[in-house]
């Protein structure tokens, strides 16, 4: 049915179309901006198809290695070059394929709520050529298995993003936030950079499974290991470096918000990669891991008490996002801190990973449906700050039910998706330390608290006079947040089936870095 | 006390690069196994007498892609942060 | 056209002398000759407007063009090493006389005050300041003014050079 | 031993064009002090026998990145600080 | 016996470092300018004479680059310096 | 063998979660997910209010008098202020954890500096951390 | 030999020059006459150091008769032109923008661009 | 503001001459150090010289925004092309079809040093010279894009 | 042998970029900054590629002895392009805050916060 040329080269096609589609984005848009609209939706439709080809089939048949410029995967590791692969391959396991199925609903979901909500601004062709870039960022860095092309995916990716936030430049204020994510994110990829050159001059490679095959964990590894995990706690927003995350959250357009989410999970992706595939048993797994768990509920913690008292709504959904990372960092910290005791992890460990990483796309689906009903409410009236905003019920009758789905989801009320994964951390985590679980319990009250007031603040209440002809949002907006409520509520009722085929496979191939050197390697 | 602390942030950072140039020996590089197959493969295979041109476009010309999309991402970065407001007033 | 082949020419002289010792064709091999082509055709359609900017032609005459390496190694170096060694004496000793005068030039060709500007610049002890764009006359900064020139509201421009008729060569040249 | 000398010129002309980039509270000193960098990192580049990284710096380095700073301080303002 | 190419770049990088007292001193930009100008040609020097010692001819070609290039920055400055830009 | 093969993941996760059904029962160890009484929760609830709903008066209009408010005979409050704003919400909350929120919301300083030092800072923290225990 | 002994002294003159544009380039007391000091002895020095390495490529193709030292030759030629081209137009162009930044020729005599208005 | 006559006869000149060596170093980006980024941005650079010695307003009419823009898509568009081509032929993304092949830049060379030939190293050069276009683009409207911004604050 | 010195000034290089990120106030003297940080992380690369002895992985008319190694001249290639694209967009920033706030001065670029 599928072309097998189209599966068998996916993993380039899924970087290629979108470039290419970016490429002439600039032109097309003078044409009209109609056809744009179909442009960029036709390429990311495309994109999405190709992204959930290639996860299908790994998840169906395995890892997928794609070496560039090789016409067979034994000439990326010529027999003279000490078994190390000289050129880059993309290596899609399922931990990637995850990222991509979360990049491919997101992306294609966000892109239909753009065409509309952004319609009256100018540079729209810089617009979504930037948002093309941004998806071939997160694609390129989720799937990559070169340490050296990690980087450079990082790097397009968040020069796409600060061109994104800063897009409202009119107030200035736009500007000012994409400047801290930049030059913050600029200094953490150059500590990345300084890692990539430690390992290249230990051990003479720039594959990361090669990396991983020869790791001995010595001094020099340890200051590469230090500056990657922090440079990427950073970008994912971790407390105490979130700093940068409310303001870019916030002052980016809404679309580009809920894509942003995205993109901390992709480098919380690398975090995790670079923990566990690069490092696995030779780090000492329990300082990193509690390293990561108190980064993690300090993440919960800080996040979503910050929350609280915020005035505007997209800052408010900034924090908890901060927060909710938190919850991803404890679950898979606390599998990483039982890493090398079998029978811890599978007492607890899998479940744990499994719950931080089952929360990743659950986050990803309900922060950007939020983010995406809190900018079809500044559509309509045109303003963040809670306290002028009320009684919007009435009126905005679908942009509610998203939002409480959302919320509820957010919340970990079941039955919806954030319910399942936090279950499986409380339930993991009280096993490992009964405090955490304790914490984490308190959070999510508070996290609901917290939508409970935005939730009366937006939408209850008598419908105001400045309000009074405020319409419903349009419908390409509706259906991108429609698709992702569907899905919040698809993985919200049937978690069994997503964790079984998602979830476990992407643990199970975190874990087990014998099968992430292999597959690249080969034997071993 | 602010300063005390930079002070002491940037002391640990200090001795924490210091591990490069104790442990890394400059002038001889310890394990090159990679390179040494792109100096002695390199020309046949590339067809190129410049090896850092044979590994930019060839072996790692995936990069230099994205090292292009870098700079192209820069240009359209650039161009949307001074693009002329005179449509639509922005929000 | 014209300004285009013109281009063309001198694009495609640089390059070869830049490939100069490639291969069999006398001192280039074949496959630099077409690259030197093609390229020198690109670099002559983006660039025709700035090299020619000027309605005539006059220095499109090769004879003209031959003059340029005479000039530049008969009276001009042999200017630069005076003023060299002039300018040498002042560092070591120390007694300048500095200031800036008004230099009367005849030349009315872009080019050619062009070339005497850059002469007067790359002769130590005297630098072009500014220029005036209609009359054509140079400001020069000279590090060691002559008694008297401080009274005269402008010189001549051969009294800068000592040795050789600059301004002569140039106008056999430009004009 | 002479080549010894160069390297530790040229690295000593690194660190103090640094510290001067530290040091100018005038941008357009600072400016043209990393330019200086800039070419010394260039020279460094190419003592360490990589022609190709050090034809880029000199191109990208010494030359286009002074002049868009040079841009962004006419575009901004030209005194750490205010006016002196 | 030490190679005279050897001698002579490292006096002109010595000379280099002696322009960067020019560099910190200079009392205007104006003269800072002239010590990075004054570098540049000094560079170009020196790596013409480093390209002879190590037996390189391609890397002349870095010198031509750099020849060209550092002349465009210069200009910028002194376009800024005179209030031009 | 072509350049896009694939290898096989590791069987362990095929031998943890052998079967795939639509209805399986989530076992997180100490509790348990199974989404059919969540559906049939829903679609009771959905006739309850279903039924509520057409039990409703028959004879209501919108926008007559019918809908007007009658509040003893005092007048209407203006809508706006019938309204409890956002930030009057959670008052309480905030005030007994003043000294809390006094500590924490004067980190979020808004100055770069503080955002660059905060990273470098839990750098070197991390790199004394990982160094002393490895 | 002859080459040996040309290739020295034009070394040596270089690196006079170039060192006695920098004591200028220290001594002097204001930009102008740096200026004289430096970008033109510099510019002359640098051109005898190439000049020097033009003689070793031509002396080096007539005893060995190999193509790649007229490269050698040829691309150090074309640097030195470029040298000296660019450095004419740079200080003449820092110049102008020192006076239009309005810093005065110091010790100077007479300064008529003072009256100039274009 | 333009600057003097001198430098603007100077950049006159010299921007074939800069145009014709960066597109040198371009075409020789196999052979000799150099290749599309360091060619590319030489090539820049005679740009910049034009937009240094001119005012805003003319350069505007020398150097079009738009067609640096397309300059750089197409750049684009060919090296991303160069690896698509290799996809036609039924070899992965990227891989250099073109080497050794004994078409256009097919030649092989000899082992060991020798001064090498134009016209070899496969698909090399045309990347080369699609970077090369790129990066020309690239820099040239980076620059034109941030004179426009002191230029509005004038107005 | 150069005893390291490359190396050395990697990590003096490094912090003394990362001081003027940290002490000054001015945006374009902490992108100043960022530049030299972005020029010190290249060193390390090419610094790790040195042989000694070595010459150019360049296979024209060269004296045929050891190679340097070439992969980190790819490599930094990347990273030099990578910095400029990143300085142009971060001066874009700062003009914009300039035109906007009236002022580059980090203390006083502090609109979010809380």
């Amino acid at each position: 049915m599928i072309p097998s040329f189209i599966v068998e080269n996916s993993p380039a096609l899924m970087v290629i179309v979108p470039l290419v589609a970016a490429f002439i984005t600039p032109f097309i848009g003078r044409i009209s901006s109609g056809i744009r609209s179909l442009w960029v939706g036709g390429a990311m439709a495309v994109t999405s198809a190709i992204t959930l080809i290639l996860a299908f089939d790994v998840y169906s048949a395995g890892t997928r290695l794609y070496v560039f410029g090789a016409r067979a995967a034994s000439a990326a590791i010529p027999p003279d070059s000490g078994g190390i692969p000289i050129r880059i391959i993309f290596e899609v396991d399922p931990m990637s394929a995850l990222m991509l199925v979360i990049t491919a609903v997101s992306g294609f979901a966000i892109v239909l709520y753009s065409l509309s909500s952004e319609r009256s601004h100018t540079g729209l062709e810089s617009y979504y050529t930037l948002y093309l870039l941004m998806i071939t960022g997160i694609l390129g860095m989720v799937s990559t298995g070169d340490i050296f092309n990690f980087f450079v995916f990082l790097e397009i990716l968040s020069l796409a993003s600060a061109g994104l936030i800063a897009y409202r430049i009119d107030g200035g204020v736009a500007v000012e936030a994409a400047l801290k994510y930049f030059v913050l994110s600029t200094i953490g990829a150059l500590a990345i950079l300084v890692a990539i050159g430690i390992y290249y001059g230990e051990y003479n490679a720039l594959n990361m499974a090669m990396i991983a095959a020869r790791m001995q964990f010595s001094l020099l590894d340890q200051v590469a290991l230090v500056l990657i995990i922090a440079a990427l706690a950073m970008k994912c927003g971790a407390v105490p470096m979130h700093f940068w995350t409310p303001d870019a959250y916030s002052m980016a357009p809404s679309s580009i918000t809920a894509l942003l989410v995205v993109a901390s999970q992709a480098s919380l992706y690398g975090l995790f990669r670079t923990v566990f595939s690069l490092y696995n048993v030779t780090l000492n797994a329990v300082t990193v891991g509690w390293l990561i768990i108190i980064l993690g509920v300090l993440s919960m913690v800080v996040g979503v008490t910050m929350a609280i008292p915020q005035k505007n709504v997209k800052r408010l959904m900034a924090y908890h996002a901060v927060s909710q990372t938190g919850y991803m960092l404890l679950g898979v910290g606390v599998g990483l801190a039982v890493l090398g005791n079998q029978s811890l992890l599978d007492a607890f460990g899998y479940m744990a990973m499994e719950g931080g990483i089952f929360h990743i796309i659950n986050h990803a689906m309900y922060k950007g449906l939020l983010f995406l009903t809190a900018g079809a409410i500044f559509l309509r009236i045109g303003t963040y700050n809670l306290n002028r905003m009320g009684g919007l019920g009435h009126s905005m009758k679908w942009t509610m039910v998203f939002f409480v789905i959302g919320a509820l989801a957010i919340a970990g009320i079941p039955p919806f998706n954030g319910f399942a994964s936090k279950l499986m951390i409380y339930e993991s985590v009280f096993v490992f330390n009964p405090l955490l679980a304790v914490i984490a319990m308190v959070v999510s009250i508070l996290t609901l608290a917290s939508f409970v007031k935005v939730f009366h603040s937006i939408f209850m209440g008598p419908k105001l006079p400045e309000f009074a002809d405020v319409k419903e949002a349009p419908m390409p907006m509706l259906l991108g947040m429609g698709i992702l409520a569907l899905v919040v509520v698809l993985f919200g009722l049937f978690p069994g089936i997503v964790v079984e085929s998602l979830i476990t496979p992407a643990a199970h191939a975190l874990v087990d870095q014998g099968a992430y050197i292999s597959a690249v390697l080969g034997g071993a | 006390m602010r300063k005390i602390l930079t002070t002491i942030i940037f002391v640990v950072l200090a001795t924490g690069l210091c591990a490069i140039p104790a442990f890394l020996a400059f002038g001889e590089p310890a394990a090159s196994e990679m390179d040494q197959y792109f100096i002695g493969h390199g020309q046949s295979e590339a067809a190129a007498n410049n090896i850092v041109t044979s590994i930019v476009f060839d072996y790692r010309g995936f990069d230099t892609l994205g090292e292009s999309v870098v700079l192209f991402t820069a240009v359209v970065g650039v161009g949307l942060m001074f693009r002329s407001m005179k449509g639509g007033k922005e929000q | 056209m014209i300004p285009f082949l013109l281009t063309f020419i001198l694009a495609l002289l640089l390059y070869l002398l830049l490939a100069a010792g490639s291969g069999s064709v006398l001192l280039w091999s074949p496959s630099e000759l077409v690259a030197g082509v093609a390229l020198s055709l690109l670099a002559a359609a983006v660039a025709r407007n700035l090299l020619c900017r000027s309605d005539s032609y006059r220095m499109a005459n090769p004879l003209r063009l031959l003059l340029i390496p005479l000039y530049l190694l008969g009276p001009f170096l042999l200017e630069v090493t005076k003023a060299n060694l002039d300018v040498a004496y002042r560092v070591i000793t120390g007694n300048i006389r500095p200031g800036i005068i008004r230099v009367q030039s005849g030349l009315r060709t872009d080019l050619g005050i062009f070339m005497l500007a850059n002469s007067i610049t790359l002769t130590p002890g005297t630098i072009t300041v500014d220029i005036d764009e209609k009359s054509h006359d140079l400001y020069v900064h000279n590090i060691n003014i002559p008694q008297g020139w401080e009274e005269r509201p402008q010189v001549e421009e051969r009294e800068l050079f000592s040795l050789a008729n600059l301004p002569a060569w140039i106008r056999r040249i430009a004009e | 031993m002479i080549d010894l000398v160069i390297h530790a010129l040229v690295i000593a002309g690194l660190v103090a064009s640094a510290l001067m980039v530290f040091h100018f509270r005038d941008l357009l000193a600072a400016a043209l002090a990393a330019g200086f960098f800039s070419f010394l990192i260039s020279l460094e580049f190419y003592i360490l026998q990589a022609p190709d990284v050090a034809i880029s710096q000199a191109a990208i380095g010494a030359g286009l990145t002074t002049a868009i700073f040079i841009i962004a301080i006419r575009a901004t303002t030209r005194y750490e600080g205010g006016q002196p | 016996m030490i190679d005279p190419w050897y001698i002579a770049v490292c006096i002109l990088v010595i000379l280099v470092c002696l322009s960067l007292i020019r560099l910190f001193l200079g009392p205007t930009a104006a003269d800072r300018a002239v010590a990075i100008d004054t570098v540049n040609t000094l560079s170009v020097a020196v790596l013409i004479l480093l390209g002879v010692a190590y037996q390189q001819i391609i890397f002349i070609d870095v010198a031509i680059v750099y020849a060209l290039l550092s002349f465009v920055s210069t200009l910028y400055i002194a376009k800024y310096l005179g209030g031009e830009l | 063998m072509p350049w896009w093969t694939r290898a096989r993941i590791s069987a362990r996760s095929s031998e943890v979660h052998e079967t795939m059904d639509l209805t399986s029962t989530l076992l997180t160890g100490a509790g348990s997910w199974n989404p059919l009484p969540w559906v049939l929760g829903m679609v009771v609830a959905a006739i309850i209010a279903w039924l509520i709903y057409s039990m409703g008066e028959k004879g209501y209009k919108a926008g007559t008098a019918q809908a007007e408010p009658f509040i003893s005979g005092n007048p209407e409050p203006e809508k706006g202020m019938v309204h409890v704003r956002a930030g009057n919400l959670y008052w309480g909350y905030l005030e007994a954890l003043k000294g809390y929120y006094d500590r924490l919301v004067p980190l979020h300083t808004g100055d770069l500096h503080d955002y660059v030092l905060w990273y470098l800072g839990i750098t070197a923290l991390f790199l004394v951390l990982v160094v002393i225990s490895a | 030999m002859i080459a040996d002994v040309l290739i020295l002294a034009c070394l040596a003159v270089g690196i006079f020059f170039n060192a006695l544009g920098i004591a200028g380039l220290l001594r002097f007391p204001d930009v102008y006459t740096r200026m004289h000091a430096t970008t033109k002895m510099t510019t002359f020095g640098s051109m005898f150091t190439a000049l020097s390495v033009i003689i070793y490529g031509v002396a080096l193709f007539l005893s060995s008769g190999d193509g790649q030292y007229v490269t050698l030759s040829v691309h150090t030629l074309i640097a030195a032109i470029s040298l000296a081209f660019t450095n004419a137009v740079g200080s003449h162009a820092i110049a102008r923008g020192a006076h239009k930044a309005g810093i005065k020729p110091a010790p100077a005599i007479v300064d008529r661009l003072e009256e100039f208005t274009p | 503001m333009r600057m003097s006559k001198i430098v603007r006869t100077g950049a006159n000149l010299l921007y074939p001459f800069i145009l014709i060596f960066g597109l040198y170093v371009i075409m020789h980006g196999h052979l000799t150090p150099g290749g599309g980024f360091q060619g590319g941005a030489v090539v820049a650079t005679a740009a910049a010289l034009v937009i240094v010695a001119y005012s805003y307003d003319e350069v505007t009419g020398m150097l079009k925004k738009t067609a640096m823009k397309a300059r750089e898509s197409i750049g684009l568009l060919l090296f991303i092309g160069a690896g698509i081509a290799a996809l036609a032929v039924g070899a992965p993304f990227f891989y250099n079809f073109l080497a050794n092949s004994g078409l256009l830049f097919g030649m092989s060379v000899p082992a060991g040093p020798n001064p090498g030939d134009l016209n070899t190293a496969g698909v090399i050069p045309i990347m080369n010279i699609a970077v090369g276009i790129e990066v020309w683009g690239g820099l040239a409207v980076i620059l034109l894009y941030m004179l426009s911004g002191i230029r509005k604050e004038e107005s | 042998m150069f005893w390291n010195l490359p190396l050395i000034a990697v990590v003096v290089l490094t912090i003394i970029a990362l001081a003027i990120i940290v002490f000054k106030k001015n945006l374009i003297k902490v992108f100043l900054g960022i530049v030299i940080l972005e020029s010190a992380v290249n060193l390390f690369l090419i610094s790790l590629g040195y042989r000694e002895g070595g010459i150019a992985p360049i296979y024209t008319n060269a004296p045929s002895t050891a190679m340097v190694l070439p992969t980190p001249q790819a490599l930094t290639l990347t990273s030099i392009v990578i910095g400029v694209a990143t300085s142009a967009l971060l001066l874009s920033f700062a003009i914009i805050i300039w035109k906007k706030y009236g002022t580059i001065d980090i203390d006083r670029i502090r609109r979010l916060k809380e």
